[in-house]
């Protein structure tokens, strides 16, 4: 082989460990064999037409689910393996090199591609049902953020076998992240992919601001509308006015490594701190983001297994909306110890400790609504009143960081690292995973079988405290975070032990939760009545799964809880005003495979751009703007699904 | 029981006891053992809210556990079952009202803190000067009153408040003293000011906590504190002994790498002002307020 | 876009419903814009203000150009349902202005200078 | 093309609202643009921030007063003014219903937003030429990213309104491409608000300094 190719291969393929030569024989085998399945089983035609060109929220919210539930397990394995290297001092397991790219990339696939999917699953599954429509406002625009979304991925965990990992930290703040310090590709991959899915996430939050706000059910006024659609309401609101900055931010360290620009270097008059500031601007809302569809969950849960109204309902909306306010308010908690004065860092501190109390109020109502209930500790209340605890200690522990000068301590030390894993974890990841054990049989028309459910709850339970408890007496021992190891003698190593131990508890949990799933998938009971929990909101009235229009007649609703009330007026025998009007053409959108197209282009221009490849970014963004213009060009996008065919498909579900 | 046995058997026990003596003996829980006024401020800071956490928290779960309990849909269950029961105004203003009451107080001791902690510490003796530039990975302490530099470690006198003057000429660090007091970043091109002090003479575990690369796990240092006469003959003892730091020398220590402690009976004059500068610190506008003598 | 049932309006062309769009909108609008440009330039170009006070006179200025351009150009108040997008535009400026102050008031550092 | 049967819940008494509204998906789409227009100006301020807190580092080269050409952000300024007041004029017309004079006036439209990009690209290039570069200073670095990025965003929308006209001429004034038209207005008028900005915080308070 020629040098120049060999030169070429060894600095364009990560090379050196046998983790690595593991990982790429891995991933070229996993891509032979899907290849074959798909060729083998003739399904080549089937995943084109029913999922790549698909714009059906139901479908791209199972495609995000699956995308979630990817990216917890390599989030998780990098979670593994820097517990493995942490469990005793003087580990060798890793090379510091090595370990930055497995922190850097375990937070940020955990926080951009592993909670961001999963709650754009929950927005995609149960928005529209919940409120009575038959899709989002805009579904061609919702496939492009789950294709963009996809496509950030792809190029995020490419930089595992090509390239090189970003290094800096899932904030990666410069100058560390800028050119003197951090030449390789690595950088460019993470600045590529979050800005890729920076973009796809701001349209679906405008998406379902828009959805929301204009395409409820005829008589669903805003303060009839279940609490999920109000999480994501706020959700999205914070998706809008947070992303923003994300993209300003990353598009200035982006122009800084690619144009030789100065905002952010140590020389020529840049200012590093600006781009922690911007950063922190969308970090804040962003840990919000991820967490108000959590508590949405918890709302629906709570309601329906203690078969009672929620409590204070008026009261949970107002404090929603004060956490979405005032959340932007707060950003500079993040760097108190940056020293911008103490009028500064009051106030800052005093904003954050203010959200405590609406979240507070939040947690109250919850209980209220169990008080006085019948409960069923079903899965997704299991996982509901794991949160509880988790999320009281681990915000308390947020309201102790939020003390500036008790933070003066606290910083980047394992103290904040236990916070954000007891808030992230025990909000957003118990949420998320008590909104698919409940939406799970309407998705997919079977429920998950309750006694694995309860096994992996525990195990993930127990070792989520076994695994992070230990790491708030770390922080007060003053081991920082990042510490690739450690010398004996701190007095550290019992406790890393320890937590390590409990890491592995919970991937117990992860393996048995799939193994929950694919049993189920064999062995479940199938839902065959549409309303397994005996549900209050509108979308238990649809059959499981839903068809793919949701509603055969668009309801009326009349309350709060809307369906729980159509079955109490049933049980009470009054006469119910089934909708006697006839059936009519129903209007969707048409399939479209250039969302999908639009983003491989992406793809290709964010991989141009991480190796400096210019022609080829040009051509991926050329094609880009082309899929423009045809779209503005193309008029013939939707169609009407007929009577006759409504009929029929209700028919099959038994419904008239 | 030999004596032999008995040993064993305290081995044992110790053993046993490690992870609860490691909560209770503390002397390893720097941030709950501090050894400056600075840090004791932290201190109590931490205790204060954690147990005005506490109150809240703990009656919260207790709660959970009570309803969870209770109310469980059980056949034969005669606890009161209220599914429309949804509003109360009394509860939800205890709900409200204590969480502000409790915030209300914490965010008062906050600021009177945050405010106090940019001042020196109470003087028991003359403030000095350290000099801290954080480097790719390694901690330069340069002491403009003294006239030497140390690296990776640094001494000061016990009793008296130090101002460490932090910069760094590499990615933005902090500077973190757990015992003495809380850390503050070292960023290129920016002078900021840390009062620290030491009441009692000892050693201090001191690191870097703010990520700058592959050596960053390397970048720790020692504090020593030691009794002002000591501290004095100490840097005589340096001044005699130590080679000095050149420019050239600095040069070198600018590079990435990661040494053992060192030490210069002298530095460049100006080294410090002139790392400040060549990083950007001409755009600080911001008048010194003079707080060295 | 296909065409649909009973609500469907043919394009009529009739201007009966624009009667509060006239043409004086616009034109206002673009007349007091060039005002308002041109009262800053030449304040600025003769220093007519302390320095504070200019910045402060054109930034003020420039606030009511938003204005002009929203109500006389954007038809902001048009819309089908609640005004929603108003609302959100409010909330939209909240924050920018968080945004911009914010930041300037962090980065005044109380650093020691060299 | 999204649920178009399904009535609002609000009231929905706006029938003497413009064609462009006429169609639930239409009215929609507008309301989506005026949120998207919400995160541009988001996007925008962190950059005017950024700007604002980098523009006096000048790293020895060139300040604000030396590199800006009173003369040539005037007419810029003018200029572009001048195309948000005809391209508000198209709407009117289109409200109308005459196509012709719509067609007219976004070609006037288009005229004079590429002059303003003409303009301001030969400004750069002056700029570039004299070596104020991205590279000399932060506030270089900080300039051309804020004035270019709002350029880019005007060429865009030039893009945009070429394929506009071109369906008019084809299509004529329909629900769906007055729609368009509203749109791409909203968003020539929001690129002029932005530039107004530039010129009060980069221009004019650069002249002060
Ligand atoms: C889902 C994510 C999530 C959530 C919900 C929160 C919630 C909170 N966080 Fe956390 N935080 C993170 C994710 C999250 N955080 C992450 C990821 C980081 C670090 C990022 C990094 O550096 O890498 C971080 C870091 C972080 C810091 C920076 C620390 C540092 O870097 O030094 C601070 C400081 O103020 C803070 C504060 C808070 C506060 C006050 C809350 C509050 O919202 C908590 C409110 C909740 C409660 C208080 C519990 C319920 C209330 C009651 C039961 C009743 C009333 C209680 C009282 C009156 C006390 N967080
Ligand atoms: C939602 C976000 C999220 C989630 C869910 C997690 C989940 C976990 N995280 Fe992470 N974490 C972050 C967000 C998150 N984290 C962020 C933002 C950072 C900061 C990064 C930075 O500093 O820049 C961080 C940093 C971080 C650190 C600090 C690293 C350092 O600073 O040096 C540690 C250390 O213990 C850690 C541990 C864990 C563990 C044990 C889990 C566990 O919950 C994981 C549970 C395990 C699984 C779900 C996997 C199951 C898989 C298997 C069982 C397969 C086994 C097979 C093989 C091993 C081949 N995380
Ligand atoms: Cu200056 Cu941070
Ligand atoms: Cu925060």
């Amino acid at each position: 082989m020629p040098a120049s190719v060999t030169n070429f291969a060894t600095h364009f393929f990560v090379t050196g460990e046998p983790m690595i030569y593991g990982a790429d024989v891995a991933i070229v085998l996993v891509s032979l064999a899907i290849l074959f399945v798909l060729t083998y089983f003739k399904k080549w035609k089937w995943l084109w037409k029913e999922w790549l060109t698909t714009v059906d929220h139901k479908k791209i919210g199972i495609m995000y689910l699956i995308a979630a539930l990817l990216m917890m397990f390599r989030g998780g394995v990098d979670a593994l393996l820097m517990r493995t290297q942490l469990m005793l001092p003087n580990g060798r397991f890793l090379q510091a090199q090595h370990y930055n790219e497995i922190f850097t990339t375990h937070g940020t696939l955990m926080i951009l591609f592993m909670a961001m999917p999963f709650i754009f699953a929950m927005f995609n599954i149960v928005v529209p049902l919940q409120i009575g429509a038959r899709d989002v406002a805009f579904p061609y625009l919702n496939a492009i953020s789950f294709w963009l979304f996809f496509v950030a991925a792809m190029l995020l965990n490419l930089s595992f076998v090509i390239g090189g990992s970003p290094d800096a930290g899932w904030v990666s703040y410069p100058p560390l992240a800028d050119l003197p310090f951090d030449r390789g590709p690595g950088e460019n991959f993470y600045l590529l992919s979050l800005q890729i899915t920076g973009i796809g996430s701001m349209a679906t939050g405008l998406n379902f601001f828009v959805t929301i706000m204009r395409m409820r059910a005829p008589g669903m006024t805003l303060m009839r509308m279940p609490l999920f659609c109000w999480a994501v309401l706020s959700a999205s609101v914070l998706i809008i006015v947070a992303f923003p900055a994300l993209t300003a931010a990353l598009a200035l360290l982006l122009i800084d490594r690619v144009a030789g620009a100065h905002f952010f270097t140590m020389l020529a008059g840049g200012n590093p701190m600006m781009y922690v500031n911007l950063f922190w601007v969308w970090g804040h809302p962003e840990v919000y983001i991820v967490v108000l569809p959590a508590f949405g969950v918890f709302s629906e849960v709570v309601a329906t297994f203690a078969k009672k109204r929620v409590f204070g309902y008026a009261s949970m909306v107002a404090s929603m909306m004060v956490i979405t306010v005032i959340s932007y308010l707060v950003w500079l908690h993040h760097f108190f110890t940056m020293g911008a004065g103490p009028g500064v860092n009051s106030f800052f501190a005093l904003a954050s400790m203010i959200i405590a109390i609406p979240t507070g109020v939040k947690v109250f109502n919850w209980l209220m609504t169990l008080f006085r209930g019948r409960i069923r500790l079903t899965p997704p209340l299991l996982w509901t009143l794991g949160f509880v605890p988790n999320f009281a200690i681990g915000g308390a522990t947020g309201v102790m960081l939020a003390v500036a000068p008790a933070d003066y301590q606290y910083h980047n030390s394992y103290f904040l690292i236990a916070h954000f894993h007891q808030v992230l974890i025990g909000g957003t990841v118990y949420g998320m995973i008590a909104g698919m054990y409940y939406w799970w049989p309407k998705v997919f028309g079977f429920l998950l079988g309750e006694r694995l459910a309860r096994h992996a709850f525990w195990w993930f339970n127990i070792g989520f405290y076994v695994c992070f408890l230990p790491q708030y007496f770390l922080g007060y021992m003053g081991m920082t975070r990042r510490i690739y190891t450690y010398p004996p003698g701190m007095g550290w190593t019992t406790w890393n032990f320890i937590s390590t131990l409990g890491a592995y508890m919970m991937g117990i949990g992860f393996i048995l939760i799939a193994a929950n799933i694919v049993q189920s998938a064999l062995h479940g009971v199938r839902d065959t009545t549409g309303d397994p929990w005996d549900g209050r909101t509108l979308e238990w009235s649809l059959p499981s799964p839903a068809p793919h229009y949701n509603f055969a007649r668009i309801p009326t609703v009349h309350s709060r809880d809307a369906w729980w009330e159509m079955k109490e007026a049933r049980r009470r025998g009054e006469p119910v005003q089934e909708s006697t009007e006839p059936l009519r053409p129903i209007h969707m959108p048409k399939s479209s495979g250039r969302p999908f197209i639009l983003s491989v282009l992406f793809f290709v221009f964010g991989f141009g751009m991480t190796f400096n490849w210019y022609v080829m970014a040009i051509i991926g963004l050329l094609g880009v703007g082309i899929c423009l213009v045809l779209r503005s060009f193309e008029f013939d996008t939707d169609f009407y699904i007929p009577v006759h065919e409504i009929e029929e498909t209700e028919a099959a579900y038994g419904r008239s | 029981m030999s004596e032999m046995g008995l040993r064993r058997l305290r081995r044992l026990g110790v053993l046993a006891a490690v992870p609860l003596l490691c909560t209770g003996c503390g002397e390893r829980y720097f941030i709950l053992n501090p050894a400056g006024p600075v840090a004791n401020v932290e201190k109590n800071l931490i205790v204060l809210t954690f147990v005005l956490t506490g109150i809240v928290v703990i009656p919260v779960i207790a709660l959970m556990a009570f309803i969870v309990t209770r109310y469980r849909d059980k056949p034969g269950n005669t606890a009161p079952y209220e599914p429309e029961w949804s509003e109360s105004k009394t509860l939800e203003i205890i709900w409200w009202g204590i969480p502000i009451l409790i915030i209300a107080i914490l965010g008062t001791f906050t600021v009177r803190d945050t405010f106090r902690l940019v001042r020196p510490p109470v003087a028991s003796g003359p403030p000095m000067t350290i000099q801290v530039t954080s480097l790719d990975w390694k901690w330069l302490f340069q002491y403009p009153g003294q006239n030497i530099a140390t690296v990776n470690y640094v001494r000061i006198p016990a009793g008296r408040p130090v101002e460490f003057v932090l910069t760094s000429h590499a990615p933005m660090n902090s500077f973190w003293v757990p015992q003495l007091g809380g850390q503050e970043y070292t960023m290129p091109g920016m002078a900021m000011r840390l009062w620290l002090q030491a009441d009692r003479p000892g050693t201090y575990f001191g690191s870097g906590a703010n990520f700058t690369g592959r050596g960053f796990a390397h970048m720790r240092f020692n504090v020593i504190a030691m009794p002002s006469a000591d501290f004095d003959r100490w840097t005589q003892q340096v001044k005699r002994t130590a080679p000095p730091l050149t420019t050239a020398g600095y040069k070198a220590l600018e590079q990435q790498s990661v040494v053992g402690q060192l030490q210069y009976s002298s530095f460049p004059k100006g080294l410090f002002e002139q790392t400040i500068r060549t990083d950007g610190g001409m755009y600080m506008k911001q008048k010194m307020e003079t707080a060295t003598d | 876009m296909s065409t649909h049932q009973e609500r469907l309006q043919q394009p009529s062309g009739e201007p009966s419903h624009h009667r509060q769009h006239g043409i004086t909108l616009p034109v206002i609008g673009f007349v007091l814009s060039i005002i308002l440009t041109l009262i800053a330039l030449w304040a600025v170009m003769n220093r007519v203000l302390g320095a504070g006070s200019l910045i402060a006179l054109i930034l003020i200025l420039g606030a009511i150009q938003i204005f002009i351009q929203l109500f006389f150009f954007m038809h902001v108040t048009e819309s089908k349902g609640p005004n929603w997008h108003a609302w959100m535009l409010a909330l939209g400026l909240v924050f920018v202005i968080a945004i911009v102050a914010g930041s300037i008031w962090i980065m005044a550092f109380g650093a020691l200078s060299y | 093309m999204s649920v178009l049967e399904q009535r609002l819940p609000a009231v929905d008494t706006h029938d003497d609202l413009p064609l462009e509204y006429a169609h639930e998906d239409d009215a929609l789409r507008i309301f989506g643009f005026w949120v998207f227009l919400v995160t541009d100006m988001l996007l925008f301020s962190c950059v005017f921030a950024t700007y604002v807190i980098l523009y006096r580092h000048t790293n020895m080269g060139p300040t604000p007063t030396q590199l800006f050409d009173v003369r040539g952000f005037t007419a810029e300024t003018l200029i572009l003014l001048t195309s948000s007041f005809t391209s508000g004029i198209g709407t009117y017309e289109m409200r109308r219903g005459h196509r012709g004079a719509l067609i007219g006036w976004l070609m006037v439209t288009w005229i004079l937003g590429a002059c303003f990009i003409g303009l301001e690209v030969s400004e750069f290039v002056a700029d570039v030429a004299s070596g104020a570069t991205m590279s000399r200073s932060a506030f270089l670095s900080a300039f051309f990213t804020l004035v270019g990025m709002h350029g880019c965003h005007v060429s865009f929308g030039l893009l945009w309104m070429l394929c506009l006209m071109i369906q008019l001429g084809v299509k004529g004034i329909t629900h769906v491409t007055a729609r368009k038209v509203f749109i791409v207005g909203l968003y020539w008028h929001f690129l002029d608000v932005v530039w107004v900005f530039i010129f009060t915080v980069v221009y004019l308070i650069g002249e002060l300094s």
